[in-house]
């Protein structure tokens, strides 16, 4: 019995289903506070931590998902297209992509939920990304020996760790539950700080309340 | 038995609540595994010394699964989650649900239960017709239900681990297939009464709906399970003098309030519909979702449409112009404005649509469009440079292992704290 | 901006990088062969000397089958255990993996790793020194194994004639040596014997079925198949007894005498082949009148065997002539008078007149080849130091006497031997008196090991080089001309030798280039060296090394001859020689005389010892595979004796031998299937080699017991079949 | 479909082993353990009148193999052409069949933790190829065809020259694999190696005998229980049942 998963589309039900997905994705992060640079930005301030719950929750659902489909015959890992490795290229684009995330307060995929909910600053933060990926066609002939370099291809963490991937899953699972946990307590000790000592501190007003994001208006 | 004869209050057909909403998942879930379990396990038995089910039976299962080895697959698969989601409810549920309710009212079987299922089984043989004592929230025959299902369950799912993952050598294998069978077999007799008793005898047709709503009309509370019955009238007594503070939410419509709210949502809820869109992605185009990918199309696009010869020929660019496929017949252009709209709509819903501007307190407007756009220069560089961005990369690549993910997160994180630090002047 | 960041992946310590080959010595990749695809590579064996035609399955640059190559002419795609699994010992984790140069004493096996450069200016700059201060002769140099034969010309070209080999003064020697007498020319290997065309087959000493020469064992199946009668004669029940018409229990020692008789019973009852031997032999009256008195009533005193038995034999041989196989045996090295023994069973061969006939022995078709035409090599200025050619006339002065050089390292005479260059031979474990080794070894100045596994000789070594297997390096090709249709098989490299190993081609070039000597090898690659030997043969290198082995029309028999073959008989008289006037002249018996042997005094019994299948000597013993089928060996004793030594079966023992030497513990089996005055033990366990981690210290090493030795005094090989044990009950710890 | 079937001939065998070490390899079976293995049996009798045979024991694919039956989960089943396989996908390693082959042909693999055994190379002949033992057997004693085709070289050998089945009284099976011997082979191995009636490990056992009829006893028990529940509430109608 060959597995059912991953399907093949294409056409008409292709486009449906790609804008489906692409519309639930937007609705969940827009639900999850992301159109808010304030919330965005909380996380890297130990104030909110919604960005790590969100990510890392959706990773291990998706993760377990595929784990249990696999095992039970039903999807064909084999097929799903897995990102390769490129080790120095991703390291080096994930520093700038944190530095721009925190200079900027979003992310691409943010970016655009933001911008769709009226935030103007979004707005210029898409301009700024459709600019740095124009830079980066233009100087990639010249960066091009760097942005091959550090390949491994196809490479799963069960590789690199020599372990059965179940074992994996679990591992990854067990690091989620431990950082919501430190979310949590960090979260909690923060409101406390908040509401004891914020007023307190010298100068810079008390910053707004974390849960609603009422910026100053325009 | 006091005043039943004297006083029947009149019930305003009124409904009470008995079953808590985690109980009633928790029992349907239960309700498959074991549907699922017990159909697959009776097959998966062939030789004659063992089986229980005939042979036509034992075909007929293993023609739905193709191969006998995919049956098992899917048996252990489930059998794994029910371990899993029972362990999960036990240690996060044990202190506030499982001590209390479990050991208090689903096994505790005091001196009327006792006397309640001697006069039922006599009752049975047309010995005895006394009355039947008065029973709590659970009568006696469900609470010795209750007892050999926790009795067998941990029994079923070692045995069960075991073989499945050859713990220990044959001979313990070996007798884990036994106590594998036997407690099966023991929860199945019990099993017999409990779906007889729940689903078939009309006299309890309440009970199971209550395992749907969660609610019984009070009549059936009162003639079924009277101590239950004075219990929540005590407590309505004292909720009415305004004792008890605790208040449990009337939510009529759930779903519909959590749209219109205008708070947040709690992330995890948000992780766990983001998680099963990502899962969804996987299953229907066989990747992940993504959105720097999108921007690079739209700009191939772009490029393309002003200035055709270069983007053919540029190393770079080209490789996303080929002939004969249109530049933005690509999953992630097609998904990046379905994001659009998503945002749109969740915004619209919870009435988050305005035109504003989110900055720290302490930076003007225009120095945060400036700083926004040279931020968005930084992710676009570093999104091509790595081949993807947080919602790509790190998403989809995290949800397959990917190696190269977990660098790239690591490393988008420790800039953002370091960063965090840096820039603290305009966000805090 | 691209930062050439050092190699080190600190993320990816267990991930296999393309390309480079993984550190660890892996198993084999689990079995699905099916549908999986593998490249098949054509070689031949060197599990044992036989090199059986492999084909050699490599999946994802991994050797994970071998099976035989049906287009072998010889073995015809069949395998023996050890063929099978060869590429285990390809993968055995204790293999020598990088050059080693002791830092610590002889013996104490302290090494430090190096690189190729360096051990191989350090071995050049030791042995230019030696030339200079003793001479080249002070060199000596113990090959084993086709892959020597580059080491050999390197050893000519540096000047020293002292090259031994134990396959003579410790195995076949003898035999060859009786059969060149007889007949002009030795038996040499693999042994043309025309098994399956016999219609009598006659093993003495031989135990065919727990010696395993995959081909011989075919044609032996055959041959009983098609009705032969078999005739073993051995004091222990071997497998080829338990198959046997006649099994011969006889006394140890006392074989020349079982002969004589059997050729006083052919030729009084003229059961002789009286055309063949007219027409080919010379030497029949005085062979006639020598036996004349020899009979079985005599022979049965000696042999204890019944005088019936003896005279029944006879005549069930000379009824099968001349469809008849005196199998001449292989190791045949035990008594002493293992050359006369020889002869005896080549006289009796030509009675028959089974030389050159079907189901006899086969005439050898000769086969051309190229050489490279080398300079001549220098002239030795002094004789060779072990005694062939001059003490010992009719040795072998191609393959030398082993035990020579150790007592001329020993006692300094005729001249002082300095260095020991070893390849491929383990001296410990192949040469009787190893305490003499031992002691020669400590009084060298230079002690060179080229092997594959760290054995026991590896501890003294100065200098250890590791070598590629067999799988994984060139050799020269295997021609051989002794079998029915004379053939080439080409040995090529499987998969590229595993950590730091090298081919012993590339050594012995490498060396010769440091020493000035690489005129001596005008060849680059092994395709060039490939492509010149069968240059003569008209045959493509591609199809050659496709197909593994190509054969050419044979002619094996008296009447298929050619005149370019050469003489039938190459013996001084042109005849089969059965009286030997070179022997009279060199003071020896002309006609083989038997000297009945020394028993075992009382309460001592005769060691034997013998081959088992799924080993070869020492050599296997680490092997994963090989080791799972027999980890250990046993000693065999006929229940009386254990009754009388108050032993039972499985218990386990030490063998104490007349000069007090002890072995391992090992354990008893009794069976009736040996004489009450023997014991009797598989060689090549027992090993004290700490680097075999599976074999070390399993079983007992009968090597270990051989301290007295019977020289031959016409070969100078040792015979070993003369130390006297007792078992003692082991205390073990 | 073809019935397929193995002839040893004893006599030929010199008990060389080639044939387990082409298996073991072939298959990754570990070492200290085997798939056929070659068992020598004596020698017996008086010396110097001895007697030796060697044994080459494997599955023998009986035509009604106990182990089929033995095994719980059907990991284990015998296929048309007559081989018994196992398919280590199904396969748990409880190891109810190594005892219930009164061949002992079956082990415990430790690394893959399933049971493994001859499969008489099932996947070499689906490529054409003869199983490993008999392509490497030395002494060529080793012959594999199909038993119903009459010019096939066993059928020649079974019914032409009369090759034997290894059975003892108990245990009449239809073993598939029969050997030659021409000094009376055959009956050495039956005397040494005789098969031994068929059992399963005792938990399989007490299963067999005690709980699942327990089982069956407790499933009716409360069954029954409910079907008399469910007359009495048929007879006496609704109102009477005030509990």
């Amino acid at each position: 019995m060959t597995a059912t998963f991953p399907l093949d589309l294409s056409g008409a039900s292709f486009i449906v289903v790609s804008l489906l997905l692409g519309f639930f994705f937007g609705f969940f992060l827009e639900r999850a506070g992301f159109s808010s640079a304030i919330r965005l930005t909380g996380q890297f301030y130990f104030r909110d931590w919604s960005v790590l719950k969100v990510m890392f929750g959706a990773i291990v659902v998706a993760m377990l998902g595929l784990a249990w489909l696999s095992l039970a015959g039903v999807l064909d890992f084999g097929a799903i297209y897995v990102p390769e490795t490129y080790l120095w290229p991703q390291l080096v684009g994930g520093l700038l992509l944190g530095a721009g995330f925190i200079l900027g307060g979003y992310c691409p995929g943010t970016g655009v939920v933001a911008a769709v909910t009226g935030k103007l600053d979004a707005l210029f933060f898409l301009a700024g990304i459709f600019g740095g990926i124009w830079i980066f066609g233009a100087a990639e002939p010249a960066l091009h020996e760097f942005h091959q370099s550090g390949a491994r291809g196809v490479l799963t963490l069960p590789q690199v760790l020599n372990l059965p991937a179940g074992v994996v899953a679990f591992l990854v699972t067990l690091v989620a539950l431990g950082a919501f946990w430190v979310a949590e307590m960090s979260e909690s000790r923060w409101r406390l700080y908040e509401k004891t000592y914020a007023r307190g501190r010298s100068g810079a007003p008390a910053s707004p309340a974390p849960s609603q994001d009422e910026a100053a208006l325009v | 038995m006091s005043e039943q004869a004297t006083y029947l209050p009149a019930f305003s057909e009124r409904m009470i609540k008995k079953h808590h909403v985690a109980i009633m998942l928790l029992h349907w879930f239960n309700a498959f595994v074991w549907l699922a379990e017990l159909t697959t396990g009776a097959a998966l038995i062939q030789s004659d010394r063992f089986r229980f089910a005939p042979q036509w039976y034992v075909e007929l299962v293993t023609g739905v699964f193709g191969t006998r080895a995919n049956m098992l697959r899917f048996h252990i698969a489930v059998g794994l989650t029910w371990i899993v989601v029972l362990a999960v409810y036990g240690i996060f549920g044990w202190r506030t649900y499982l001590r209390e309710e479990v050991l208090k009212r689903e096994i505790a079987l005091d001196r009327d239960d006792v006397n309640w299922l001697r006069i039922r089984i006599l009752r049975l043989l047309g010995r005895s017709n006394e009355p039947l004592p008065p029973q709590g929230i659970y009568n006696a025959g469900q609470k010795l239900f209750a007892l050999t299902v926790y009795a067998m369950v941990p029994l079923i799912a070692i045995s069960g681990l075991i073989m499945a993952f050859h713990w220990g050598p044959a001979s313990v294998v070996g007798w884990a297939v036994v106590v594998h069978f036997l407690a099966v077999a023991v929860v199945v007799s019990g099993l017999m009464i409990h779906v007889y008793m729940g689903a078939v005898f009309p006299e309890e047709k309440p009970a199971f709906f209550s395992m749907i709503t969660g609610m019984v009309p009070e009549s059936y509370a009162y003639r079924h399970h009277r101590k239950w019955w004075e219990e929540v009238k005590m407590l309505e007594r004292k909720r009415a003098a305004g004792e008890l503070e605790e208040a449990a939410p009337q939510a009529s419509s759930r779903v519909w309030a959590a749209l219109r709210a205008r708070e947040y949502w709690p992330a995890y809820w948000a992780a766990l519909g983001l998680g099963l869109t990502l899962l969804a992605a996987f299953l229907l185009v066989g990747q992940g979702l993504g959105a720097s990918g999108g921007f690079t199309r739209y700009l191939a696009f772009l490029i393309q449409l002003v200035a055709p010869g270069y983007a053919a020929s540029h190393p770079y660019w080209s490789n996303y112009v080929q002939a004969g496929r249109p530049v933005l017949m690509d999953f992630l252009a097609l998904e990046l404005i379905g994001v659009a709209l998503g945002g749109l709509v969740s915004g619209w819903l919870a009435g988050r649509l305005r035109w504003t501007t989110d900055r720290g307190p302490s930076v003007p407007v225009r120095a945060r469009w400036a700083l926004a756009f040279a931020g968005g220069l930084l992710s676009g560089f570093g999104a091509r440079m790595a081949r993807g961005c947080t919602s790509g990369l790190a998403l989809s690549g995290g949800a397959t292992l990917s190696a190269g993910a977990f660098v790239f997160m690591l490393s988008v994180f420790a800039a953002a704290f370091a960063g965090a630090y840096l820039l603290r002047r305009i966000w805090l | 901006m691209s930062s050439r960041i050092s190699r080190r992946d600190w993320l990816l310590s267990t991930a296999t990088l393309a390309g480079a080959s993984r550190e660890a010595g892996a198993t084999p990749t689990p079995g699905q062969r099916a549908g999986k695809p593998a490249l098949q590579v054509a070689s031949n064996c060197e599990m044992c000397f036989w090199r059986c035609g492999i084909l050699a399955k490599v999946q994802d640059g991994k050797v994970t089958r071998i099976e035989g190559n049906p287009q072998h002419p010889l073995t015809q795609g069949r395998l023996c255990a050890r063929g099978n699994a060869g590429h285990f010992t390809l993968y055995d984790p204790d293999r020598l993996k990088r050059p080693q140069l002791r830092v610590g004493e002889r013996g104490e096996g302290r090494f430090r790793e190096i690189s190729w450069d360096e051990a191989l200016d350090w071995l050049a700059a030791r042995l230019t020194e030696l030339k200079e201060k003793y001479g080249p002769e002070s060199v000596a140099f113990f090959p084993h194994g086709v892959g020597s034969s580059f080491f050999a010309t390197l050893m000519k070209a540096y000047g020293t004639p002292n090259s031994a080999e134990p396959s003579f003064a410790q195995c076949r020697g003898p035999r060859d040596v009786g059969y060149a007498l007889t007949f002009g020319r030795p038996l040499g290997s693999p042994e043309p014997l025309d098994l399956a065309n016999a219609r009598a087959i006659v093993l003495i000493g031989s135990h065919l079925g727990e010696n395993v020469f995959t081909s011989q064992i075919t044609q032996f199946a055959e041959g009983l198949a098609r009705g032969a009668r078999l005739i073993v004669v051995d004091p222990r029940f071997s497998t080829a007894a338990s198959k046997a018409d006649w099994w011969l229990p006889i006394r140890p020692g006392t074989d020349i005498a079982l002969l004589l008789a059997w050729m006083h019973v052919i030729l009084s009852e003229g059961l002789e082949d009286k055309a063949y031997l007219a027409a080919y032999a010379t030497g029949l009256d005085q062979l006639r009148e020598h036996v004349r008195n020899f009979t079985p009533e005599w022979a049965s005193r000696e042999t204890e065997l019944p005088a019936g038995l003896i005279r029944e034999t006879a005549r069930a041989i000379a009824a099968a002539k001349p469809a008849v196989v005196i199998h001449p045996g292989r190791h045949v090295t035990w008594y002493g008078d293992d050359t006369q023994r020889a002869r005896a069973m080549a006289i009796l061969t030509a009675l028959l007149g089974a030389w050159g006939r079907k189901g006899g022995i086969l005439l050898r078709t000769p086969v051309p080849r190229g050489h490279f035409d080398l300079p001549p090599f220098p002239e030795p200025k002094r004789g060779r130091a072990d005694g062939a050619g001059d003490r010992y006339p009719l040795a072998s002065e191609e393959q030398g006497i082993t035990t020579g050089l150790v007592e001329a390292t020993l006692t300094g005479r005729p001249y002082p031997i300095k260095g020991w260059i070893v390849y491929g031979q383990n001296v410990l474990e192949s040469l009787p008196q190893r305490e003499r080794t031992l002691a020669a070894i400590a009084r060298l100045e230079l002690m060179v090991v080229v092997d594959i596994l760290p054995v026991e000789q590896t501890l003294y070594a100065d200098l250890v080089l590791p070598e590629a297997t067999y799988l994984e390096r060139y050799d020269p090709p295997h021609i051989v001309e002794t079998a029915a249709r004379p053939f080439i098989a080409v040995r090529q490299p499987v998969v590229a030798p595993l950590y730091d190993t090298r081919p012993g081609w590339w050594i012995a070039r490498e060396l010769a280039r440091r020493l000035g000597l690489e005129a001596w090898f005008p060849w680059r690659t092994p395709d060039e060296h490939l492509a010149k030997i069968i240059e003569p043969l008209g045959i493509s290198l591609k199809e050659l090394k496709a197909r593994g082995a190509v054969s050419f029309e044979g002619r094996p028999y008296i009447e298929s001859r050619k005149p370019e073959d050469g003489p039938l008989f190459p013996t001084e008289s042109g005849k089969i020689e059965l009286y030997s006037k070179l022997l009279k002249e060199l003071g020896h018996d002309p006609l083989p005389v038997y000297r009945p042997p020394a028993d075992p005094p009382p309460g001592w019994l005769r060691l034997l010892y013998g081959r088992a299948p799924v080993h070869s000597f020492a050599r296997s013993q680490n092997n994963a595979l090989l080791a799972g089928l027999m980890p250990e060996n046993a000693v065999w004793i006929n229940p009386q004796t254990a009754r009388a030594f108050g032993l039972h079966d499985g218990q386990r023992v030490v063998l104490e031998n007349q000069d007090g030497r002890k072995s391992l513990p090992v354990t008893v089996r009794t069976t009736p299937g040996i004489r009450p005055d023997c014991a009797f033990m598989v060689h090549g366990f027992g090993l004290r080699a700490p680097g075999l981690r599976r074999a070390n210290g399993r079983g007992a090493s009968d090597n270990a017991l051989l301290s007295r030795v019977a020289t031959d005094p016409l070969t100078g090989a040792t015979g070993m079949h003369v130390n006297f044990v007792r078992p003692l009950p082991a205390e073990e710890s | 479909m073809a019935r397929y079937a193995m002839v040893t001939d004893l006599t030929r065998c010199v008990g060389c082993e080639a044939c387990t070490a082409a298996c073991s390899a072939e298959w990754d079976v570990p070492p200290g353990h085997a798939r056929t293995r070659v068992l020598p049996t004596g020698p017996v009798g008086e010396f110097p009148r001895l007697r030796a045979a060697f044994y080459v024991a494997q599955c023998n694919h009986c035509d009604r193999p106990p182990c089929v039956e033995a095994c719980p989960s059907g990991a284990t089943f015998q296929g048309p052409d007559g081989i018994v396989k196992i398919d280590p996908k199904l396969c748990i390693g409880c190891g109810y069949c190594i005892p219930a082959c009164p061949y002992d042909a079956r082990y415990l693999n430790p690394v893959t933790q399933k049971v493994d055994k001859c499969d008489f190379c099932a996947a070499r002949l689906e490529r054409g190829q003869l199983p490993a033992c008999v392509t490497t057997c030395t002494a060529h004693a080793k012959f594999f065809g199909d038993l119903e085709d009459p010019n096939s070289e066993v059928y020649r050998l079974v019914y032409g020259r009369g090759a034997e089945r290894i059975e003892s009284d108990e245990v009449k099976i239809g073993p598939n694999v029969y050997y030659l011997g021409t000094r009376g082979e055959p009956a050495l191995v039956r005397e040494k190696f005789a098969p031994h009636p068929p059992q399963i490990p005792s938990s399989g056992q007490w299963w067999e005998r005690v709980f699942k009829p327990l089982a069956f006893l407790m499933a009716g028990a409360t069954f029954l229980g409910q079907a008399i529940a469910f007359f009495t509430q048929l007879r006496k109608g609704e109102s009477q049942f005030d509990e």
